[in-house]
């Protein structure tokens, strides 16, 4: 199917069904219900997950194939939102050009930055990586103000001089982006008893666009391209002497990952039109590097795991307040209540960064390939319960 | 125990619809109330966005404690705070419309993004009817924009940049908090009685939009009083050592240093700048002296004695004598055994102004509420007489100009009022030159 | 010129910072091939080793004042610290106002044992895993070890001065034969500068001049030939950590006085002494403290506004432009050795 | 003219003269040996040729052509593949993959964007691959994950991948170091078959007498970094020269 063998075929069909049932699936608990508060399934967290999971998708094909860590990818991110914002202020409120020129212009810059990184390698590439990242965020953040908005980010205002299109709207407001009239943050929900579940416009739209990413990455792993940089990183001597010149492979990879980055930053000011300098500090280039490594570097589906992970933890453990957790535990008797509270506390609401912490320790100590390495395990302990045969994991890679 | 406020989406507080199992495209749900998350059933939320990771974790701790007192009073619990002294009475303390007051919070972290998938997330998931919050300008300018996109009413929590209710201003978005042109405006008259009028200033600025506007109203209102601006360098947001921007001061003639820095910054600013014996120096004949235009107190803390004479303005303190801060600071000290900070006070007043628009407007959607807050004149909430002007959006009150103090009693006792400015004094045109731009737009009810 | 020699001045002492945290990375490098995020954590801890001293030296009983009020116009609780009971007030408030260097005390074996307890519980287990790994575990902890001291310390900075005698500059010009008080530079500063050169040229000496070093030192130029030597390199490379931790410590400690210390301050040098590192050459011990002064004094000439005002912004960037620029021209950084860290 | 010429080629390292003036000519499709004792010169001499070091002056001309100043991957495209002294392969990959790389390399050349279309649909080199690995008899093992098998499988597998591009010249580098004696017989075995089934011009860098003996047509002695002499097999034997440079000492 599509060009990819069963296997692969499989697994994009469960992530598009996945990626299609999200809305009820991320909202299992019923409104109301104590467990409400683990719900995911609000359009701006869906839009986050399948963004943020085309981000580490493409940084998964350079640094999953190719070995090469870059620590400054988000400056790809960052430059794609702002040539999304900037075509919404000038051209139209349409997300297709916008999404267009930040994939572009996100490929420009990688090019650049790449073609010099790359002519060192290990944690030389990466310093230089980092270091024009963070001359990005720094320039961004204070002498560029005029181009990136500076602290306040990028935003759309009510005298822009948009092409097509007007400045605003008949009520006077500042118009939204949308495709072909189809407004992104459009909703629609339906109700079923006490679950309501939400279906948005503008993440059915990255959906599929993520699902693109995602099919192209496979074809990109399964490909000759991919074969070669799986070489690169597993002897780069060897592929020399083999007559192949690493160099233009690398950059490629390079360009293609930033440009997956630059496509994640058109979508996210596509879903909210603002781009703010934050998204190229060096936290934030580590925050996909966290991703992919916590799902599982090189795998098809880790790093969309990882990043689902690290954003939901982000979204949802940070709101939990000690109010919450009264109301949680108001079964228990009242010191009990309290000491149960006192106890979990330091661990959510603003203390979401340990949990963070923890966690990550956590998978890499008893999960040394990722989140997927536990899926493996898992499969794996329920495959020898039924049918006990044994696996040959070492000779496939982990998909 | 029943502390309990869960957060429920008011379209299934009815009980109508549930058990029925149907389609609503939302546009068609605003229909119904005619604006984004109006409050059905017996209870409203609120959504406080604060930052409770990253540097100015403490301050957003102090917010969400000032929050939660609100809600107390709010709901008639606890000794009413600021609302027996607010000059409205149109709060019964039996919630908001009679709906009990419950809340969701947020982790801003200081960053625009975070600050709006926060905001988001309250309004999405949680179907938070106002948001309010936060402690930087960058913040307040992005949660302002989306609140105004998605149609809910934005209450700044601590945004000090001119461009709040400048050229980044929005009809959804208000601030009581004041502004760097106030600061300027209240600083130099004090600086010129305390230092003279003939003084070489030299400024150091945090090289981003608040640092600007900072500079820029400062420079302004110091420039007017007769002073010269000898040099401005500006700082990275990341510089932790300052001394390479401090040394040149010493070579320099100027015999006043103004830091217009913010939190961590300011700290460290500061405290290299007094390592450097500045404050120890004759220059011209007249001995140097270093000005910090906008005051915290938690973040002073962190500079310790370095703070000692140090002029600067703060928009409001807990050593305010008037019967609402007084009523304020007694609520807030006996719940928690310390003074409030600036930034408590502002949110607190923030919400009792909501709170009161809407009992007022008799309606929670948000054009009606901005309408009773545009040009709404109030007293009673610990800056005296104040008006929310309805050109910005923006409160026009006394301003604050206060010292580091020589001889603390404690550790909350770091500054001291030196002068309450008139509001007369700090009032500026709409169209003013430093916040010309940008249009406040019409209110938006949401879709 | 005068301006010059301050900003020299400037750029060794924030060298020394950059030195003192890049020397131990490069140790943990080095010696044991990990790359340790948690190393910025570690100067952190250190600096709070001096907060809880001084803490712990003002621990305090209450007494009531009648005769004052505090802010909610009940009587004023005063708080006595034990140490006034101990040895009166005036030694009392001596030990309070010498906390920062008594901490060095307390912050030795504290971080000894933190790097210890860190290699032997956690590190140790990842020595045969990709570097990737080890990135993941170790910013895991940094994350944890801030979060823990935020937890119990806030976010705030907590003002943590020097001693009272070391307030106050010293009139450097003077002594080379400049007009007085043309260049004062803080005694703190000159004091930190001094210690970081006491405590660079101790590793140093140790390394070269005792066995443990020279082993430690062959250990590092190839591991495997001195692991088939039957030397058991693992408890040198453990006691490795612990200095290397106490190293970050110590320019913890006595980095609070110029800096109040905060939960974040690890970070905030974190990527700065990566950089640092790196540009000295990975494995070099001399690289990274040569380029931790260089970035220091290329930092700080370009804080002037003399150059600010040619190429606005420079001072944002400086380090990461020289640092592109070294790595270009020179791959393996200024002293870095070849085939470390380069797959 | 031989296919691979080296004149006067010098290298020098600091102080030490690694190289002095080396002259040395590979006639197309001979086996040609290099040996000599430790350190006199012949990976250096290996570098040079393969573009892995440049020397300070001299020539070394292929098929017509310098290689000086070519790249690596540029000198292979020209015809020359290597084999190391350690199996240089590409671990995490599989079996297949590893000849299917040089495959494409050969008709790709050395940069090629393939789209994206699957390695599987590349039938006629997987064909080609599988030939080869028939060949070396590993078809069995197409499917096995490389790092995982033994050393003699490596080395026949890199083998395969000099010897799938059809290259001009196969350089050895001590093809059998660290080999049982079994193993070594073996490579002997194929080596020789495969002189045998193609035209192919072979260079080896040997410690192994019974190696050198077994294939080499020619052979030049190395010591110190100077040519000593270079002769058929027979002659070499008997050449006091070499007896008293290097097989004296080895005997």
């Amino acid at each position: 199917m599509f060009g990819l063998d069963k296997k692969d075929a499989s697994l994009l069909l469960i992530v598009a069904v996945l990626v299609a049932f999200a809305p009820f699936l991320l909202n299992p608990f019923p409104e109301g219900s104590a467990m409400a508060q683990f719900n995911a399934g609000y359009p701006d967290l869906m839009q986050r997950f399948v963004i943020f999971g085309i981000f580490a998708i493409g940084f998964n094909i350079l640094f999953g194939l190719t070995g090469y860590l870059s620590f400054g990818h988000a400056a790809f991110l960052g430059v794609g939102s702002y040539a999304a914002v900037w075509m919404f202020k000038l051209l139209s409120m349409n997300v297709l050009p916008a999404i267009i020129l930040a994939v572009i212009t996100a490929g420009i810059f990688a090019l650049i930055i790449g073609y010099v990184s790359l002519r060192r390698s290990g944690i030389y590439f990466s310093i230089l990586t980092l270091a024009f990242a963070q001359m990005s965020f720094a320039l961004a953040y204070s002498v560029l103000t005029p181009i990136t908005g500076g602290e306040t980010g990028l935003q759309l205002a009510l005298d822009d001089p948009r092409i097509f299109g007007s400045s605003t709207t008949a009520e006077g407001n500042i118009p939204v982006p949308g495709f072909f009239g189809l407004e992104m943050r459009d909703s629609t929900e339906l109700v079923l008893g006490n679950w309501v579940f939400t279906f948005n416009v503008g993440y059915y739209f990255a959906a599929i666009i993520m699902l693109a990413a995602f099919y192209l990455s496979i074809r990109i792993f399964r490909s000759p391209f991919g074969m070669m940089l799986r070489a690169i990183k597993s002897n780069q001597q060897r592929l020399n002497y083999t007559g192949l010149n690493p160099r233009p492979y690398t950059l490629a990879a390079f360009v293609i990952s930033g440009m997956y980055a630059g496509l994640a930053g058109g979508l996210m000011a596509s879903m909210d039109p603002l781009a703010g300098a934050e998204r190229m500090f060096w936290t934030a280039s580590g925050e996909v590097v966290l991703m992919t490594i916590l799902g599982g570097v090189g795998t098809l589906i880790g790093p969309v795991l990882g990043a689902g992970l690290i954003k939901y933890m982000e979204n949802i453990i940070s709101k939990i307040n000690a109010d919450i957790l009264h109301t949680w535990f108001a079964f228990l008797p009242d010191g009990l209540e309290d000491l149960v509270v006192t106890m979990i506390y330091p661990f959510i609401g603003k203390g979401w960064h340990l949990t963070l912490g923890i966690v990550f320790m956590l998978v890499v100590i008893f999960l040394p390939g990722g989140l997927v390495q536990g899926g493996q395990k898992l499969a794996g302990l329920f495959g020898r319960k039924k049918a006990s045969q044994p696996k040959n994991a070492t000779t496939e890679p982990a998909e | 125990m029943s502390k309990g406020n869960l957060t429920r989406r008011g379209v299934l507080k009815t009980g109508a619809v549930a058990g029925a199992g149907l389609v609503l495209p939302t546009y068609l749900r605003a229909q119904e109330s005619g604006f984004t998350n109006a409050p059905t059933g017996s209870t409203v939320t609120l959504g406080f966005n604060v930052p409770q990771s990253g540097p100015y974790a403490d301050e957003g701790a102090d917010q969400l404690r000032a929050y939660e007192l609100a809600v107390e009073h709010l709901n008639g619990e606890g000794d009413g705070g600021m609302m027996n002294t607010f000059s409205s009475k149109a709060l019964q303390g039996n919630g908001i419309l009679g709906k009990k007051v419950e809340y969701v919070t947020g982790d801003t972290q200081t960053k625009s993004d975070a600050a709006r998938a926060s905001a988001k997330s309250m309004i999405e998931k949680d179907g938070a009817i106002m948001i309010t919050g936060g402690s930087s300008s960058g913040v307040a300018v992005a949660v302002q924009a989306l609140c105004q996109e998605a149609g809910v009413i934005f209450m700044a929590g601590l945004t000090h940049s001119n461009d709040t209710t400048g050229k980044d201003k929005r009809a959804n978005g208000f601030r009581h908090f004041f502004n760097s042109y106030m600061s300027g405006a209240a600083l130099a008259p004090v600086l010129a009685a305390n230092y003279g009028t003939d003084r070489k200033a030299y400024h150091l600025t945090a090289d981003y939009n608040w640092g600007y506007t900072t500079e820029e109203a400062v420079r302004t209102s110091t420039e007017a009083m007769g002073w010269e601006t000898v040099g401005t360098v500006l700082t990275p947001l990341t510089q932790t050592d300052f001394s390479s921007y401090i040394t040149p001061v010493l070579q320099s003639d100027a015999d006043v240093l103004v830091l217009n820095h913010y939190g961590g910054n300011m700290v460290n600013s500061l405290t290299n700048a007094v390592q450097f014996g500045l404050r120890d120096r004759v220059v011209n004949g007249k001995n140097f002296e270093i000005v910090v235009p906008l005051y915290s107190r938690l973040m002073a803390k962190g500079a310790g004695a370095n703070v000692k004479g140090i002029f600067g303005s703060t928009n409001w303190h807990w050593s305010l004598q008037d019967d609402g801060s007084k009523a304020f600071v007694q609520s807030f000290g006996t719940k928690y055994g310390f003074p409030p900070s600036q930034a408590a006070h502002t949110v607190y007043c923030q919400m009792m102004l909501y709170a009161d628009a809407v009992e007022r407007a008799g309606s929670f959607a948000p054009c009606a509420v901005a309408e009773a807050l545009e040009g709404f004149e109030f007293d009673g909430l610990g800056n005296g007489p104040t008006l929310y002007r309805a050109e910005d959006h923006q409160c026009f009150k006394d301003v604050l100009v206060v010292r580091g103090k020589e001889n603390p009693t404690s550790e909350f006792d770091l500054l001291e009022v030196v002068e309450v400015t008139p509001v007369d004094q700090v009032t500026y045109a709409p169209d003013h030159p430093q916040f010309a731009g940008g249009a406040l737009g019409t209110c938006n009810n949401g879709a | 010129m005068d301006a010059i020699i301050l900003q020299i001045l400037n750029g060794l002492d924030k060298g020394s910072a950059y030195a003192l945290i890049a020397l131990g990375l490069t140790l943990i490098f080095g010696t044991l091939g990990v790359v340790n995020f948690a190393h910025g954590a570690l100067f952190m801890i250190g600096a709070f080793c001096a907060v809880t001293l001084s803490k712990l030296l003002t621990l305090s009983h209450t007494v009531i004042d009648e005769t004052r009020t505090d802010f909610l116009g009940n009587p004023l609780k005063v708080e006595v610290p034990y140490v006034y009971d101990v040895f009166g007030q005036t030694t009392g408030d001596a030990i309070i106002d010498w906390a920062v260097p008594l901490s060095i005390f307390f912050a030795i074996p504290v971080m000894i044992l933190i790097g210890v307890i860190m290699e032997r519980g956690l590190i140790k287990h990842f020595y045969k895993r990709p570097h990737a790994d080890q990135i993941l575990v170790t910013f895991g902890l940094a994350i944890v070890l801030q979060e823990i001291i935020k937890y119990y310390y806030g976010a705030n900075p907590i003002p943590t001065p020097a001693p009272e005698a070391f307030v106050g500059s010293f009139d450097f010009g003077a002594l080379i034969g400049f007009e007085a008080g043309q260049i004062i530079y803080p005694y703190w500063r000159l004091v930190y500068f001094a210690f970081a050169a006491i405590i660079i040229g101790a590793v140093f000496a140790f390394l070269q001049f005792t066995t443990f070093g020279m082993v430690v030192r062959a250990g590092m130029a190839d591991r495997e030939t001195v692991g088939l030597l039957g030397i058991n390199i693992d408890k040198r490379f453990t006691i490795m950590f612990g200095l290397a931790a106490a190293v970050a410590g110590l320019a913890g400690v006595m980095y609070t006085p110029i800096n109040s210390p905060n939960y974040h301050m690890g970070m905030d040098f974190l990527v700065l002494s990566f950089v640092v590192v790196v540009v000295g050459g990975m494995g070099s011990l001399p690289g990274a403290v040569l380029a931790g002064f260089l970035l220091g004094i290329l930092e700080s000439f370009a804080s002037m506004r003399e150059v600010i005002d040619i190429i606005p912004g420079i001072n944002q960037v400086v380090i990461y432009l020289v640092a592109i620029i070294i790595l270009l021209t020179r791959p393996r950084g200024l002293m870095g050795r070849k085939g470390v860290m380069e797959d | 003219m031989g296919i691979l010429e080296v004149k006067d080629v010098n290298k020098r390292f600091g102080g030490l003269q690694a190289l002095g003036k080396v002259n040395l000519s590979v006639a197309e499709n001979t086996c040609h040996a290099i040996i000599g004792p430790n350190g006199a010169g012949k990976s250096t001499l290996l570098n040079c040729l393969v573009g892995k070091l440049i020397p300070d002056t001299g020539s070394v001309m292929f098929d017509g052509q310098s290689v000086l100043g070519r790249t690596p991957f540029e000198i292979n495209q020209m015809g020359i593949s290597r084999v190391f002294q350690t199996p240089e392969i590409f671990g995490d990959l599989t079996v297949m993959e590893n000849m299917l790389i040089p495959c494409f390399a050969k008709r790709d050349g050395s940069f090629a964007l393939h789209g994206i279309r699957s390695v599987m649909s590349e039938a006629e080199l997987r064909d080609q691959a599988e030939h080869m690995l028939d060949e070396v008899n590993m078809l069995d093992k197409r499917n096995m994950h490389s790092a995982s098998m033994s050393r003699g499988d490596k080395r026949r597998l890199e083998m395969a991948m000099c010897l799938v591009q059809n290259p001009k010249l196969l350089l050895l580098d001590e093809p059998t170091a660290g080999m049982a004696r079994a193993d070594t017989n073996n490579t002997i075995d194929l080596l020789k078959e495969i002189k045998e089934k193609r035209n192919i011009t072979i260079a080896i860098i040997e410690h192994d007498m019974h190696v050198v003996f077994s294939l080499a047509e020619r052979i030049t002695v190395l010591a110190q970094g100077t040519p000593l002499v270079e002769d058929t097999p027979e002659n070499i034997k008997g050449h006091p020269k070499v007896k008293e440079a290097y097989l004296g000492e080895a005997a």
